[in-house]
């Protein structure tokens, strides 16, 4: 089988189809086979991106024949195949956690959790590496259905209370992003980006701006923005463990993606941006703050998360090379950090039902592996060197710094306080109180450890020696920055 | 291998070394730390000094060597890190966790040599933060009350450490380097004002961990909370990095227009060494008070480098380096007394002198350095601040310096008094010298203590060299250590340390042979219950120890400054926030509706506002 | 002229001068007392006499080693502090040169406090709660005096650039005029605080016989007693010479000096006979307020 | 210098002499004479004089006075007070209760005859005596100790068992400790 970009969707949606048919014939198997996809989606990426990263193309793969603009095509770029392989290798990490999670839960519940764990990699991925934009927004449809029904998983009232909420909200972003993509068809006659890109010049800019802001609230309520963001902290509380992990790594990066791709390369407009910072950073403090102030463990790393995707805006929306530098770097510390952090959270609430922190007080002594990685993870967030999240801090603070944007450098690092705070207020209670809760404890299993671990070396490793990541990332910036490249190479293909 | 190199790896592979020895072999573990703790004393004193590397990290181009300025901050931190760590090895004996102890201790130790040898400020930071976390792993390690000390040192660590990265990323940005060298080119190009919020950011970075005034609520927890074999170190020579870092700012990054820093850091300082010390008088636990007067202590020796002038530099920095002297031999004193008497809370320990003799004669050279009296070397430091700051025409200056250390006296007193004098109550009759690993570290010190007195030479030359690096010229004269006796002030007046010295040791020895010749033998020694109260016997159960509310009337005294504690502003300004926050979280109320109104209200808002601010 | 044996006995001259000055000084200080109170009062040499008898005595208990030690660091204080204070003026009397040259204000201010806290320590070993009690009350009371007395000292420093003794000594000799004219105000401060210094009455709240049973000497008998009042004459000597040398323009002779010293010993004995005791509280606010001023206004004078 | 009584040498000589010239006294002010003693000690009758001057705490003071009438209870305070005094130490008894109870001679609890507990170098008598005896009592012990004849505390040293045999026959718990220099 010749190696493609094909298969970060194909096989992950086959599997989906495939699990309950195995799943009749052998109950393990249904749980092996994401495995194995996710495994082979993982090595595809490293050759993959050897690939395009040694000769310096992109690959852009034509689907059914189709050429460009006309018919569906997938780019692997350094910047979307860095994301897939991102959200694929990841996806391999938590199907690992899962991969015993809850063995209490009968076997027919497990196939449909990984039917939908397949479809929402399926999604993910194919958001970030379609061209055409009504593609994308089928994948975004995939995506945040399987969402909805994740968040209501167990079936339980909340769950099903915040996946109602989530998918009020996720239908109005559903609604105007379609509403802006038919407004942009009737303006360019066209679906294939590349190519609206190419004719973005000619469009009557007040219709530019008004199908800009539909597409711009349409992905923000995905990326988590401010006003938009409602639904995330009931999502991220009442979602099984590891779906936490799935949102913060895999769903809201991709809402972002597509954020930054119509930003970036679609409309290519230099005065959205400042929207951005302001908005980033309203998501931010406020989130934080908000954060500050939560009883409950997973709610708090909710509102971190959204605070955290508050940094990726206004990274983005600073706009220069560093800055996105900063930016995709940031979207990679926060999807194995905050990640880990869901991971081993989850774990340290495991049989509660409050899910408070009074919970975790005193858990130091009983799950100690656990609580040291999320103490790790709660100390690379906040960005302590010598972890991941210092980088990644770093550089949006040096791009801040070199267009002058003082006040964003402070209000970033006064949020950064605040986040330590309530880390720290966390660990404390992890470490220091005594064990007051009768709850019983639930040990990880290896597999769940080892995830844990991975996640844990790649945040320490990254950490103590950024370079290896910060090559990639420097390519995937200069390639989503390059808007001209990537029409070439997309139209390239079509008009051969 | 370059010998920088050979020592972040000796001190941090010893480090994990020693968490793995702990593990599997724990009788080793001691004999190694000590061992690694010589070698890399050997490493780092036969270092040439001309030692550099250079190397390029995620695009950043960082630069490791010594200056001669870290050099004298980097004897501090090899002599009282092996110091501290062999006391350790008899003070720790007996915890658990000593694996994760000697670790993180090593950490920090490694992470100041770091600090030390950057010469780019993002090393500097990188190490910098090791250095607070495993510090903070030390002062989280025992004891109670870890859950709200440990907090208020990482938030404040932190907003340090953040004020700082702000710091460095404003440098960056207009300068494009990292490198100190490149950077002490061009700050001065800058704006005045971004130079003067530069320089305030980083003071705020290296006062938190120097302790200044509004940012030292954290240290006396810290300091006391901490095993005191660390807190020797930390007080002693982790500090000492906030007082590195002052160094670097206000010779290399502030320039010397801006005259008005370096007064409002005096004043700073000099707030901090007042108000400190008036807290050190009315503590009663003795760690306490050590913190206390450690915050004070590090007041003067950043007065005398903000003084600016020749002698207030040459006074700081001595007072940096005499700190970490008589400062850790207390530490280590009062962790004997911990260790031996199981509390140091003075109100229920006393009388220790006769069953501690050593560890009292330690504490007393100490106390007297500390206190500044002549002939130790404290004293010398303090009379090169006074001179300096008098010389520079900081009058109001030196009377609060001098408030603070006459207030001294009070506490130097109180500690002596309440651990070693006093009623020899019967509770603690089985109280024993501390073991030898715990006494030589301690006398070792006190050694230096007592000899920087009278040749301050084999100090003030190391500082010398520092200061030249600062671009001071050389002032001392051209003699060998022991032969400089004799300081000058800048008009020219002069103290001749070993007249002072041979004086007083003639004096006293003469007048104790004489108090003592006669019938020293024949006197008797009867207990302190035997004193004089009206006729009254007291019996051996009958506690007649002085120690609750010892300097009540002197808190009288002064209690407007007491009134209220620079915690209690925190505290309400934290309430204050909480309660904002609380506001601001009714955003998210849990209703669907309100959500889906947020997303149409913000829609209609881009809309309308977007054609009019956004230009399209 | 400058060998050790002749530095030797000039320091030895010079002690038994400050010792004998001292003591009569306390002799004179009873008398007057006495008749102020309308009694005849003990001779003028009773303070010989009780020293004598103290040496006299015997010492057969102590309560450890410090108790050795207290008396010796204070009478060493009082001997070196002596040494360095320069006696007569300009070239004087040249056996009571001593170290002079070697020390300045500072330092002498420092090595004033030195026997303090060294008694201190003594009298904390004894274990008597009033010792420490003591102790306390006079330690206290120092941080009150010595703040407008540095104050003092320093606005001299400042206005005259220079830190030592003979420096300001000098400086009264060439301009033919004392500095308790040339900086009033440094004066009233400073004598407001010896005062303090002097421990004599409203500030003898250390020694308050009545309140603390003689605070800090109170398990101090015989030799021990004896050392710490020869001490205390001496350093009555240091002190005042200290501030007719730096206010009054030295002596040219030992009469001068006599003269000089006893109209300012006048100052803080008058003032205590007719004053009751001072709560310590008092004692230290007492110095932060009228003294604290005119030291203020003291260096601002100095400064423009 | 030298008489024919008490030859001495030039060192006790002078001794003798500050110690009579500089009396460190301290009152034991219990019984009713303490009211003597301001009238004594201030304007009128100026006992300090004669050098002889309060003293705070036993370990200072050469002179001990007991003003009046004895308690079993307080002559367990004085023994202490007195063994913790300094050699050369002196007792004055003062007014006739020291002597034989005065008013007091039938009482159960009072002692009778100080003598018996502690070396008594001097008795003032009278009910009260005036300060003028007092001084006289003063002037009395100064000639002894001029003459070295002020022995008491070496009667005590020497015989301490007899000493001790009286006063623990009226003090019936014996907290003291041993006297033993």
């Amino acid at each position: 089988m010749v190696i493609s970009p094909v298969h970060y969707i194909a096989l992950p949606l086959m599997a989906a189809f495939l699990i309950p048919l195995f799943g009749k014939l052998n109950k393990d198997l249904a749980r092996i086979i994401p495995g194995l996809v996710l495994l082979y989606l993982s090595y595809i990426s490293v050759v993959l991106m050897n690939q395009i990263i040694s000769s310096n193309t992109i690959i852009v793969e034509i689907i059914a024949g189709w050429r460009p603009p006309w018919g569906i095509n997938l780019v692997f770029s350094p910047f979307t195949g860095f994301l897939a392989s991102m959200f694929s290798m990841l996806g391999f990490v938590i199907w690992m956690y899962t991969y015993n999670f809850k063995p209490e839960v009968d076997n027919a519940q497990k196939q449909k959790f990984y039917v939908l764990f397949m479809m929402l990699i399926t999604g993910a991925t194919g958001i970030v590496l379609t061209g055409d934009i009504f593609n994308l927004f089928v994948f975004l449809e995939i995506t945040a259905i399987s969402a909805y029904s994740l968040t209501a998983f167990y079936r339980e009232r909340d769950g099903a209370e915040a996946a109602f909420k989530y998918l009020l909200i996720g239908s109005f972003s559903s609604t105007l992003i379609l509403l802006a993509i038919l407004l942009l068809y009737t303006q360019v006659g066209t679906l294939n980006m590349a190519e609206i890109a190419l004719k973005m010049p000619a469009v009557d800019p007040y219709m530019k701006g008004v199908i800009l802001i539909l597409f711009f609230v349409g992905f923000g309520i995905e990326a988590e923005m401010f006003p938009l963001n409602g639904w995330s902290p009931d999502v991220y509380t009442q979602a099984p463990g590891p779906i936490g992990a799935i949102f913060a790594g895999m769903v809201v990066k991709a809402g972002i993606y597509g954020l930054i791709r119509v930003v970036f390369t679609l409309f290519d407009v230099k005065e959205i941006l400042p929207l951005l910072v302001i908005i980033g950073m309203i998501t931010m403090a406020v989130a934080e703050v908000i954060a500050l102030r939560q009883g409950k463990l997973k709610r708090m790393l909710a509102y971190s998360s959204i605070g955290q995707m508050g940094l990726v805006v206004v990274a983005f929306g600073i706009g220069t090379h560093e800055s996105v530098f900063a930016a995709i770097f940031l979207m990679f510390n926060h999807a194995i950090i905050k990640g880990m952090l869901f991971l081993s959270g989850t774990y340290l609430v495991y049989n509660s039902t409050e899910k408070t922190l009074d919970d975790v007080d005193g858990i130091g002594k009983y799950l100690p592996f656990t609580s040291f990685l999320f103490a790790l993870g709660s100390l690379a967030i906040v960005g302590m060197p010598p972890f991941a999240g210092f980088w990644s801090k770093l550089y949006l603070l040096m791009a801040a710094a070199d267009v002058r944007l003082m006040a964003v450098i402070a209000i970033i690092l006064v949020v950064s306080v605040i986040e330590i705070v309530y880390y720290f207020r966390v660990i404390h209670r992890i470490y220091f109180r005594e064990r007051t809760s009768t709850i019983e404890l639930k040990i990880p299993s290896f597999n769940a450890k080892s995830a844990m671990l991975i996640l844990a070396i790649i945040i320490v490793a990254v950490g103590v020696y950024p370079d290896l990541i910060s090559g990639l990332i420097e390519r995937a910036t200069t390639d989503l920055l390059d808007k001209q490249s990537y029409i070439q190479s997309v139209l390239s293909v079509g008009l051969k | 291998m370059n010998s920088l190199i050979l020592l972040l790896i000796l001190v941090f592979g010893g480090a994990l070394l020693s968490y793995l020895l702990n593990k599997f072999l724990p009788i080793l573990r001691d004999g190694f730390v000590v061992l690694l703790m010589l070698l890399v004393n050997y490493v780092f004193f036969t270092m040439d000094s001309a030692t550099q590397i250079e190397f390029e990290i995620g695009g950043i181009h960082l630069q490791w060597a010594f200056s001669s300025a870290a050099f004298l901050f980097g004897i501090i931190v090899s002599i009282l890190g092996l110091l501290s760590i062999t006391y350790s090895t008899a003070y720790m004996q007996g915890k658990d966790r000593l694996g994760y102890f000697y670790m993180n201790f090593l950490f920090s130790i490694g992470s100041m040599l770091g600090i030390l040898m950057s010469r780019d400020l993002i090393s500097l930071f990188f190490f910098w933060e090791i250095m607070t976390w495993s510090s903070y792993l030390i002062v989280i390690y025992s004891g109670k009350d870890v859950d709200k000390r440990g907090l208020k040192y990482i938030v404040f660590s932190a907003i340090g450490a953040y004020s700082m990265l702000m710091a460095i990323v404003i440098i960056y940005g207009f300068t494009g380097s990292f490198l100190l060298t490149d950077i002490f080119d061009s700050i001065f190009a800058i704006k005045a004002s971004y130079q003067l919020a530069i320089a305030i950011l980083l003071m705020i970075g290296f006062g938190v961990k120097s302790a200044m005034m509004p940012l030292h609520v954290w240290a006396s927890g810290a300091y006391s909370g901490s095993p005191m074999s660390f807190t020797a170190l930390f007080s002693g020579a982790l500090s000492k990095m906030g007082v590195f870092g002052f160094s670097l700012v206000l010779f290399n990054l502030v320039s010397n227009q801006n005259w008005l820093i370096n007064e409002i850091i005096a004043w700073l300082a000099a707030i901090t060494a007042v108000l400190a010390t008036f807290y050190a008088v009315i503590q009663s636990d003795a760690k306490k008070l050590l913190a206390y007067s450690s915050i004070a202590q590090l007041g003067y020796i950043v007065i005398g480098l903000a003084s600016g002038t020749y002698l207030g530099v040459m006074a700081g920095l001595f007072l940096a380096v005499l700190h970490a002297v008589f400062k850790g031999t207390l530490f280590m004193a009062v962790g004997a007394v911990e260790k031996q008497a199981g509390t140091t809370d003075m109100t229920k320990v006393s009388g220790l002198i006769r069953k501690m003799p050593w560890t009292f004669t330690a504490s007393l050279i100490s106390i007297i350095a500390l206190a500044g009296i002549p002939p130790l070397g404290g004293f010398v430091g303090k009379w090169m601040l006074y001179e300096a700051l008098i010389t520079s025409d900081h009058y109001y200056l030196v009377i609060m310096v001098f408030l603070s250390s006459t207030a001294a006296f009070l506490y130097s007193y109180r500690i002596l008094f309440g651990l070693f004098l006093g009623q020899e109550e019967p509770e603690f009759a089985h109280v024993k010298e501390a073991p030898l690993p715990m006494l030589i570290p301690m006398l070792l010190l006190s050694g230096i203590s007592v000899l920087s007195g009278t040749f301050p030479g084999f100090i003030l030359e190391p500082i010398q060299n520092a200061m030249v690096s600062f671009g001071f010229d050389p002032r001392l004269p051209n003699i060998e250590w022991w032969q400089l006796s004799v300081l000058f002030n800048s008009w020219g007046d002069k103290v001749v340390l070993q007249n002072v010295m041979i004086s007083i040791t003639a004096v006293f020895l003469i007048a104790l042979t004489l108090i003592t010749w006669k019938g020293y033998k024949k006197q008797r020694y009867v207990t302190t219950k035997d004193i004089s109260s009206s006729g009254e016997i007291i019996q051996a159960e009958d506690n007649m120890t002085f120690q609750i509310d010892f300097y009540k009337p002197f808190e009288r005294a002064i209690w407007p400054l007491l009134k209220r504690k620079i915690d209690d502003y925190y505290t309400d300004f934290g309430n204050g926030l909480e309660a904002l926050f609380d506001l601001v979280k009714r955003i998210y109320n849990g209703n669907g509706q309100f959500y889906a109104i947020y997303v149409m209200a913000f829609l209609a808002l881009l809309l309308i506002a977007g054609t009019k601010y956004f230009g399209f | 002229m400058n060998t050790i044996l002749f530095q030797l006995s000039g320091a030895l001259a010079t002690i038994l001068l400050a010792f004998t000055v001292g003591m009569f000084y306390g002799g004179i200080r009873r008398k007057i007392i006495a008749r102020i109170q309308n009694r005849v009062g003990p001779p003028i040499y009773q303070n010989f006499l009780d020293v004598i008898k103290l040496y006299s005595k015997d010492t057969s208990i102590h309560h450890g080693a410090m108790q050795h030690m207290g008396p010796v660091f204070a009478i060493t204080a009082s001997i070196t502090s002596l040494m360095f204070i320069p006696v007569l003026n300009g070239d004087g009397w040249f056996w009571f040169k001593n170290l002079n040259f070697s020390g300045d204000l500072i330092f002498l201010v420092y090595m004033m406090v030195f026997g303090s806290l060294g008694m201190a320590l003594g009298a904390g070993q004894t274990g008597n709660p009033n010792s420490a009690i003591g102790v306390t009350r006079g330690l206290s009371q120092m941080v009150g005096y010595e703040i407008p007395f540095v104050m003092s000292m320093v606005a001299l420093m400042a206005q005259f650039h220079t830190t030592s003794i003979t420096g300001l000594m000098n400086i009264q000799m060439q301009e033919n005029t004392w500095l308790m004219f040339s900086n009033p105000f440094a004066f009233i401060a400073a004598v407001l605080a010896m005062l303090g210094m002097f421990h004599y009455s409203p500030f003898d709240i250390v020694h308050a016989p009545a309140e603390v049973a003689s605070g800090p000497v109170s398990e101090f008998g015989g030799k021990y007693l004896g050392l710490m009042m020869s001490s205390g004459s001496i350093f009555a000597f240091v002190k005042l010479t200290l501030f007719v040398d730096v206010f009054m323009g030295g002596a040219a002779n030992l009469i001068e000096l006599v003269i000089k010293t006893f109209a300012l010993y006048l100052i803080p004995v008058l003032y205590g006979v007719v004053s009751p005791r001072y709560r310590t509280e008092q004692a230290i606010t007492y110095f932060w307020k009228w003294p604290l001023f005119f030291g203020i206004l003291a260096i601002l004078w100095a400064s423009f | 210098m030298y008489n024919d009584n008490n030859a001495q040498t030039i060192v006790e000589y002078i001794k003798n002499f500050t110690r009579k010239n500089s009396l460190f006294m301290l009152a034991y002010g219990t019984g009713c004479g303490a009211i003597e003693l301001p009238a004594t000690l201030t304007s009128r009758y100026d006992a300090e004089r004669l050098g002889v001057r309060g003293a705070a705490t036993p370990r200072q003071a050469d002179l001990l006075l007991i003003t009046g009438y004895l308690s079993t209870k307080t002559l367990k305070r004085v023994i202490r007070v007195y063994e913790q005094m300094q050699d050369p130490k002196y007792v004055i008894g003062f007014g006739s209760c020291t002597i034989n109870g005065g008013m007091y001679w039938d009482s159960y609890n009072t002692i009778k005859l100080l003598d018996k507990y502690i070396p008594v170098d001097v008795y003032i008598n009278g009910c009260m005596p005036r300060p003028e005896s007092v001084i006289a009592g003063f002037k009395e012990l100064q000639r002894l100790i001029a003459e070295g004849k002020a022995d008491g505390a070496t009667k005590y040293k020497e015989n301490l068992d007899w000493y001790r045999e009286n006063q623990k026959k009226v003090l019936k718990n014996w907290p003291l400790v041993e006297y033993n220099w």
